[in-house]
């Protein structure tokens, strides 16, 4: 329907269709399940834009290929699933070290290994903080139905440009796979955060790797006016390897703070009656749907209920997530793994023997009902 | 002092590598087609990865990428589809193009994208402090092959040419002149290009297999070498052929997609 | 308003496809919500197919169809396996020429001959998802024929839209042939 | 005229070993130095195979 | 039913293949190359990777091994070095084997490792749904490619001859007969085989290049081959020649570690 | 000095030594510093006792061929350096799906990415952890001197063998380069698991994912008398796919579950003054040397000064943290990386805001003067 | 004798189109039949090309 | 007891050959603890080598020399980048042949004339290292001659083994020609 802005789409392909509004110029990849999806509309919308599709031979070279495409100032993404995104860690941790924009969209299913390739899970959320080698810090962003994956995929873009770093777009099967109604926004109704730029004329000295006031660092092209250095050692301004005490030690913090230190304007997250709600669920991604219809199910029957959807994972709110549970006797995560996100809300609330888990692990999108069992039994009431 | 000091980033020299290593021929010579070529030092891009051969890439003045080990295939192939105008080099060790790195050296030779990948073979895994590499002859010793390797070696050119690479060729850090007419043309051939340059290794791989000095090392590529098409695969024996082996016209990646962009794209 | 649906049958029926249709003439045509779900999986690989929809006038949050209101069963094998499934007051609706097993489903039943019908008027049983889709735009509403009409010009092109629009009248005529029905009851 | 940058030379007796007119010698510290300088033919042999950029030989011709 | 299904785990039968799909009948032939050649159950290991084609290890009854897309010669080789005396069967689809497990292919080739290689090859990722692959040939339509391909396939025969393969054959699911007796001299043969199966995927292969039936494409299969010696390169043009390319004696990589352990080792 | 059990020697060569006590008979890697040395020496030595040792084509098919070795009967390991255990990653989790014993030795070196190749760190701690993705549950063995890295190697071959699952083990530059003296244990000093064999008799259905009643899972050799299928997909007790949710739920807690729930089992540590200590040092690897050295400079200047040694990482001990700094009044965790496990204790104490990160992330070994000055700092003396 | 496992044949029609005797035929339901048994040379190629394992030829022979 | 070592000079020198091999006379054959460690990295590659080495009666955690009490340079690039290093009370062993510059140390320097002597008495320069653990065996203690020469026959075979325990000898002897020294403190 061209005419309307609305469209009915599969979650992956509205991935592909953000990544293009936020600007996407350079997609490679390897297909995999439940990924493959935007894969497949990239191919056919890429080159229909003047963008580039590849596919490459697996998911460590994808990775790789799009760190090389960025450094020529495309804005860049590749879309994998857990086997794949164990596969990248390695080329992840480099787009850190070299401080490289790019996108990395990992769908979630059963894991580990193999798992389960069709069915849904939420266990990459501790390996999209920690997957790669050394220390260093990461931007993670999910989303629970269309419209968000949208708006979360424009602004991991966004965040990618501004801090100069690889980021993590957490998605799961069941978004992935389902259809429904997504309203594209017009352009500019999203703002888009373009490539930093130098303003450092040709032959003049260029420090790729030195901050501005703001804290940002301007690219200079592959190709451009300026010849520097990119290397995953530890670098000096100009990018040249140094194993100097000083100089690896800020670029450490510099990487790690660069994150850490901005979580209040990197935190993304929707609420619902926080203010009366006793038991506070917290959830996220596919299973923040089922959390948010049990929510406004139980309110009806007069609970005192809300909802924390977190849609920044990484660096994780911790000062949101203490704050918003400050008034509630049961927090209550809902997630679709062992307790990954649930461990960061214990070392973030005041009452950690508050904090419970309402879990599934089974390859299934937990229910309304899963959760309503849940709730009985922490409130005290049976199944 | 040299002239080619024009193309060094100077203020890291001397340079790491070790008293007579090949690579420094490489890297000498390589300047010198770049300078006969007379192209612009902004529309070169060297790619490495991880090894000696890769510190290649710090010391001159191009638009330079010290990638992973292995990998320095991939991250150029999305830096040359990113920017297909650009000239991408990439210098790798053998370990690194066909130990961890042949699959990616494969695949760029199957899709022609037009890379030209340096193979600097010394045989050895220089870096790490001698490891036989799959370029190391069996019955060799190395660190992890004290009773000699029982592994066998990869031939550069059959690799690349069976993969689909359209310009292949052979030379060593001894055949100077042959070095820097190689890579020139190389460098200008449009789609992917395997310039295979033996270098010695005289700390790891000469003193493990008693190699004697890096004169030494050059002279045996002398001696054990010809010309190709001048010996018969008998007269040859062992010896290894330099020169090019193929160099053809096919169309090169980064254009195929092109007109996929010019049929389907809405400019 | 709130109405889930299952489609099921076997692999290359189409019932994939025709639920998508619906969804789509829903969103786009109808000013309705709706969410699509379908299995994946080695079961996806050959035999079984099955797509859920739900329509709402609200937001969907939950989007997988546990228990339908509107079950669709063009296989035995998902006759036999979904019929369970159905809300009370939902409806399973078969073809009669291909389900052979009759079980008495907690549920109303309803028989659309598409298999017949098709093959009669249009000589070929391919299109049986959209006239499935014809019946069903009169017998549970929510979706119009017009609407239905549009999404299936805007998806196949040539001969193929023609004959599917042909399907479609099919069975939204078909249904004026069927005995009355009751309303279908769905929350 | 042979340039040397004594720096830069790491004495490995490369061009010493190759030069076809033996012009050149490793001193006592190992560096390489050009003592029979007068029979050289310019054949660029050495500045090419110098790993380390340490030799140049600056041709009559460009020097004129 | 048939005599085979004393090789088949029948509680999982039928199979998960769609129908027609070539795998099948590559199944069905190594079966009963193996009751041919009268094997133990109990001395045959089959290690595969992710797939379709890797299903396979599910439905048989010996020691078997569903590993990681694209590693499954890497396990293998692991399977094999820690006990030699096993016949190592590695069935393979197109992607695993050549694009993301491209590098452990010649490097189980270069070693010469007793494993046996099967490529089924039907030019598709078929279980994540008809992506191309590298042996999709230029301007085939896939999910991926939806103008075509522009990358050039893989030939496996030129890959694996130049990687050092020792035993080398292709095939197809028409040419049964020859596909049983090529298997059989496959796996006897000590060393590392590589036996490529032409096999049909009519679902997505078929499908997107208007391939028609899966008794369509075993016609295209009859059609556009040849027996290896048969045709002249001119005369054969597009076609594709079948039979043992390669077969020769070189000592295989368990048997030279043996001598190493024999020359050092205190029993 | 053959007569005698005293060795001088680097610690990757105790490492290799160690392994072989344990009952090493295959080892795949592919050198990298600062591990290189353990394969080199194995090299050496495996052909002289009859074992088998491969350099493979990348770490990738390292970690694959140790696991297809084990399958066979073997013991087996590799060693690598964080960019290698990078690309471990994959094949780790189908170990851990899969229930394969197998043993991987990560000598951290300074990252993210290629770093510092020849530098200290501990930034690999998190990643040991959760570089995999999928929930999942390891075991992470470390030490401070060559005495321990001997014990802990032989601690995690048993492990592997009694839990049926990958362990790895910690170990970093410092300790992994320098020479020290360690004594070889005598034959049975420290005791071997070997493989559990089933005693199913040939003919008679033999269960590989079926647990004994003490938890055990006996295995059967391929190549032996029972045949069954091995996968990376969630599976049942003969080891077949299946993606029945009961049995998918069941399989994921027992994978979480053996370990987890057996944390006092696997633990292992070391405890110094802990009784009177007001300043309680927690520490692990060469950190842990500095720690110790000037934790016994200060007690004899009358400083009431203890130190836990942490060596078992994974599963975290955190009753055990919890119980041993409960009546501590500082607890400072000495770490070189940005507080990884720092985040722990903390999350292990009863009183968060008495813990202390005393860490150096600059390539250098942290020194007991730094961590002098880090106590100086904390009981609030300036520096 | 052409023995039929109607279970696991997925009426591909391999069998029916290679056979080079006319013997096989799918019925109704798309499963493989052999209604001109009779004509069979128990040449076995329905059989090896059978993907499914779902036709097996019992040879005269065998059977005797 | 306590004693710090730094063993430095250029690559090929054989300085860390020479620190491992007093360590481990130290631990098999003196009942010494012992601890040796050594820079890796790119300036590790031709250019300059260093080793530490701990010798101590008691247990030894901080396993680095960031003071030595004894300071060996055997190159001018060494002895401008350490001398400063040492502990007050230590003592800097440089081969007056090779160091040129003689910058006062804020430590007592003594000359080894290693070079000259093996030149004179083996004709080769090679086996300098061990010539010089002789002199520190006299010198410093803690390692007798007797247990390196255990060493360094376990170490080298034949001729290499021969020429070694020569130079180990010559640096006994060499002592003996020296101005006598002050003792030196370690602690
Ligand atoms: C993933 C990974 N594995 C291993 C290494 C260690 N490594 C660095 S360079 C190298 C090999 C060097 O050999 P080669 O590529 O032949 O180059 P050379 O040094 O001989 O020039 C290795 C194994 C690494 N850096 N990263
Ligand atoms: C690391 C990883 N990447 C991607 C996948 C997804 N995947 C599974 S099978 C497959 C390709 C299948 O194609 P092929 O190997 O040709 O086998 P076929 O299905 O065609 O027989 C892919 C890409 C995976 N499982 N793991
Ligand atoms: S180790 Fe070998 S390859 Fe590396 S710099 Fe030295 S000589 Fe060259
Ligand atoms: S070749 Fe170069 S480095 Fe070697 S001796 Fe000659 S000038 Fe010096
Ligand atoms: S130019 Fe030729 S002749 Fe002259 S010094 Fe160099 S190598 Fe010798
Ligand atoms: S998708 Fe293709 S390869 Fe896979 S089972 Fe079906 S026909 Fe076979
Ligand atoms: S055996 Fe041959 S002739 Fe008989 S049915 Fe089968 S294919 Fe036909
Ligand atoms: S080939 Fe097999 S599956 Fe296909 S129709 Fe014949 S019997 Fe059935
Ligand atoms: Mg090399
Ligand atoms: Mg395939």
């Amino acid at each position: 329907m061209p005419d309307s802005p609305i469209r009915f789409l599969q979650g992956n392909e509205v991935l592909a269709d953000a990544a293009l509004y936020a600007g996407l110029k350079f997609f490679a990849g390897y297909p995999i399940t439940p990924s493959t999806e935007t894969a497949e509309r990239l191919s056919y919308l890429l080159p229909r834009v003047g963008g580039k599709f590849i596919q490459m031979e697996d998911e460590l070279s994808s990775m790789c290929a799009i760190i090389g495409a960025s450094l020529t100032g495309l804005k860049a993404m590749t879309a994998t699933s857990g086997p794949g995104f164990s596969l990248m860690q390695e080329a992840i941790g480099y787009a850190v070290m070299a401080e490289i924009p790019c996108v990395i969209a990992d769908v979630q299913r059963g894991g580990p290994s193999t798992g389960l390739p069709t069915r849904v899970s939420q266990g990459d959320v501790m390996q999209a903080r920690w997957g790669t080698h050394g220390d260093h810090s990461i931007i993670t962003l999910t989303a629970s139905n269309h419209q968000d994956m949208f708006t979360m995929t424009v602004e991991a873009f966004n965040l990618a440009e501004t801090f100069r770093t690889p980021v993590i777009l957490l998605f799961d099967e069941v978004l992935a796979h389902m259809r429904e109604k997504v309203t594209i926004p017009e352009k500019d109704e999203i703002p888009i955060v373009d490539r930093l730029v130098t303003s450092v004329p040709r032959g003049t000295d260029y420090h790729p790797y030195f901050p501005r006031e703001d804290g940002r660092l301007p690219m200079s092209d592959f190709g451009g006016s300026h010849r520097y250095n990119v290397t995953g050692l530890f670098h000096d301004m100009w990018g040249f390897p140094t194993d100097k005490p000083d100089v690896v030690n800020e670029l450490m913090h510099h990487l790690v703070n660069k994150i850490e230190n901005r979580v209040s304007i990197i935190q993304r997250y929707k609420e619902y009656h926080i203010d009366d709600a006793e038991t506070l669920l917290i959830s996220y991604g596919s299973a923040a749907r089922s959390a948010r219809h049990i929510m406004e199910d139980r309110r009806k029957v007069g609970m005192n209920i809300g909802m924390l959807e977190l849609q920044t994972l990484w660096p994780f709110p911790r000062q949101l997530v203490q704050e918003k549970t400050k008034n509630a006797k049961y927090i209550v995560v809902v997630e679709m793994n062992m307790g990954q996100i649930e461990n960061e809300v214990r070392a973030s609330v005041n009452h950690s023997d508050s904090v419970y888990l309402a879990n599934r692990v089974d390859g299934q999108l937990i229910t309304p009902t899963d959760i309503k069992n849940f709730l009985r039994i922490i409130h005290g009431r049976g199944i | 002092m040299s002239s080619m000091t024009q193309y060094l980033r100077t203020r890291f020299m001397p340079h790491i590598w070790c008293p007579g290593c090949g690579h420094g021929i490489v890297l000498s010579g390589l300047l010198r087609a770049i300078d006969a070529l007379g192209l612009e030092k902004n529309d070169i891009v060297i790619v490495s990865g991880i090894g000696c051969s890769s510190r290649l890439q710090g010391y001159v003045d191009f638009h330079t990428m010290h990638t992973l080990h292995g990998r320095a295939l991939a991250f150029a192939t999305g830096v040359k589809f990113g920017r297909p105008e650009l000239k991408i080099i990439v210098p790798m060790g053998d370990g690194d193009a066909l130990a961890i790195g042949g699959n990616h050296f494969i695949h760029a030779a199957r899709r022609n994208i037009d890379l030209t990948a340096i193979v600097m073979n010394n045989n050895i895994y220089g870096m790490t402090g001698g490891q036989f590499s799959p370029m190391t002859d069996t019955g060799k010793k190395a660190t992890t092959a004290p009773d000699g390797t029982i592994d066998r070696p990869f031939d550069t050119v059959s690799i690349a040419t069976a993969a689909g690479a359209t310009f292949i060729a052979r030379t060593t850090t001894y055949h100077v002149h042959q070095m820097i007419q190689i890579l020139k043309k190389a460098i200008v051939h449009r789609g992917f290009s395997v310039v295979e340059i033996l270098s010695q290794c005289p700390t790891y791989y000469g003193r493990k297999n008693n190699a004697g000095s890096a004169v030494d090392m050059m002279n045996w590529f002398k001696d054990n070498t010809y010309k190709l098409g001048t010996k018969t695969a008998e007269e040859a024996g062992e010896m290894k052929a330099l020169g090019i082996f193929i160099e053809k016209d096919e169309p090169e990646y980064c254009d195929r997609y092109k007109t996929i962009i010019q049929k389907v794209g809405s400019p | 308003m709130i109405c889930r649906f299952v489609f099921s049958g076997s692999g290359g029926q189409g019932v994939i496809t025709a639920a998508i249709i619906m969804a789509e003439a829903a969103v786009y045509h109808g000013g309705l919500n709706a969410v699509q779900t379908q299995s994946y999986g080695p079961e996806a690989r050959g035999g079984a197919a099955r797509a859920d929809v739900i329509l709402s006038s609200e937001e969907i949050q939950y989007p997988k169809v546990d228990r339908p209101n509107i079950l669709i069963c063009l296989s035995n094998l998902a006759y036999s396996k979904y019929t369970w499934l159905v809300r009370p007051g939902g409806v399973v609706f078969i073809d009669p020429h291909i389900i052979k097993t009759r079980r008495t489903a907690d549920a109303r039943q309803v028989e659309l001959p598409l298999y017949e019908n098709c093959l009669e008027a249009l000589g070929t049983t391919l299109p049986m998802n959209i006239c499935l889709l014809g019946c069903l735009s009169r017998l549970v509403g929510l979706v119009t024929p017009e609407a239905l009409e549009k999404v299936i010009e805007n998806r196949f092109s040539g001969k193929n839209a023609e004959m599917n629009i042909k399907a479609l009248h099919l069975g939204v005529d078909l249904v004026t042939r069927l005995p009355e029905m009751p309303p279908i009851q769905f929350l | 005229m042979i340039q040397i940058n004594r720096y830069w030379c790491k004495g490995c007796g490369i061009c010493v070993a190759f030069c076809p007119k033996n012009v050149l010698q490793l001193d006592d510290e190992g560096i390489v130095t050009a003592p029979r300088e007068e029979l050289c033919i310019e054949c660029m042999l050495c500045e090419l195979r110098c790993p380390d950029f340490a030799i140049e030989v600056i041709k009559e011709e460009k020097r004129a």
